[in-house]
């Protein structure tokens, strides 16, 4: 895990925590920090684990390249997007996001819409491995309304 | 000679998730990858699969030397 | 600053990375974290410190009060709020807010609903000093614009 | 006898935050502090300034005894 860079793909367990320190330090104009945990779901032992898998120099570069319209669309002074790839146990992070900007609106507004597309368009393949065998996941309706509210603004 | 990843569920059906192919265009590597297994050739062909040539999307033909990495993405599911 | 307690009103600097570590540890269900920091801006040496004022029995508990009604209104697994008072530097966190649900529109919601109430609403008395002297604030438009979102729905 | 405090600015324009005095009603209380400083009985009574009685807030008239504790908010500001 390198740290300076925006964008991070790690196939090590990441401390949301951690991130979010290094991330509020030294900011004197920033009033806005948003931040985003999504954590491997347990979902009552149906999954037992989750696997990610990205194609690095493709995937962070697409990640890149959206968080950089964000940071333009949303005036934001900073961002941060840490993606766990390979095997994900239960309760582990999967993700964290970071927005930083002048006021809350703006920081809150670029972490959901960067979250929509992450969850639902970011070029990942994910399979859960539950008691009945391992399954490759599709994005669900929701993630694609979810990323869509955001098209037709 | 190009270098051919492949990711999801076609590594899985292929069995392999990397693999070095002599071939000069993409419709050439495809004729070369359904002759050796029909049925990944079909899943390459197959709705949602996307081709990324050295790293960016591409649609319909392109060239490939033998420093080209081409790899089939199936459709993405978010992470 | 007790721990444990999901409302706090600390007057000693609080490191926000911190608390969001303690709050994701431990969570199997929960596929969503958000949450929220409010730094202290400079304002280009604007504003040289932000004083605030809260009164401890009725501060809090307006804010458990309000925090319990979101937990039900977005389905929320668990929450933190933890806020400064007192005189607090440039760059120094004022509030941390996070919220926790299976999924992230739920735990957004939940943590920008806090917030905008929080900024608004919520019982403190802010004074900012700056070079030309010392000035009580009041809410700002956008402030009472952004809590009468939730009230129209 | 109650205790009584005052917050924000009301705090500032008094220049004290917190006194005992001798009354067994909020409207007793309001004159008291009234004929002590009228500028401040004037502020208290002003837009915005709301009572809260045992942390409680209350419209209109409330019994005091020694223990009860008076607190005028002046218009909060949110955090």
């Amino acid at each position: 895990m390198t740290t300076g860079s925006k964008i991070i793909l790690t196939a090590e367990p990441f401390e949301p925590g951690a991130l979010l320190t290094r991330f509020c330090a030294g900011r004197a104009e920033t009033g806005a920090v948003a931040s985003f945990t999504g954590l491997a779901r347990a979902e009552q032992g149906q999954a037992a684990a989750l696997e990610l898998e990205a194609y690095p120099g493709f995937t962070d570069t697409a990640i890149s390249d959206f968080a950089e319209a964000a940071r333009t669309r949303f005036h934001l002074h900073d961002y941060l997007v840490v993606h766990r790839t390979g095997r994900i146990a239960p309760g582990e992070a999967i993700v964290f996001v970071a927005t930083a900007a002048g006021h809350r609106r703006e920081a809150f507004e670029a972490c959901d819409f960067l979250m929509d597309w992450l969850k639902s368009r970011a070029p990942f393949w994910k399979k859960e491995h539950g008691p009945d065998g391992a399954r490759w996941i599709e994005p669900t309706d929701r993630d694609r309304t979810d990323a869509e509210r955001w098209d037709q603004e | 000679m190009a270098r051919v990843l492949l990711f999801g569920r076609l590594a899985d059906q292929a069995g392999w998730r990397e693999r070095a192919f002599e071939a000069t265009s993409l419709t050439a590597l495809r004729g070369l990858i359904a002759t050796d297994d029909p049925e990944l050739g079909d899943a390459l062909g197959g709705p949602g699969v996307q081709v990324a040539v050295d790293k960016t999307l591409v649609r319909g033909e392109a060239a490939l030397t033998a420093a080209t990495e081409v790899a089939f993405l199936p459709p993405m599911s978010g992470g």
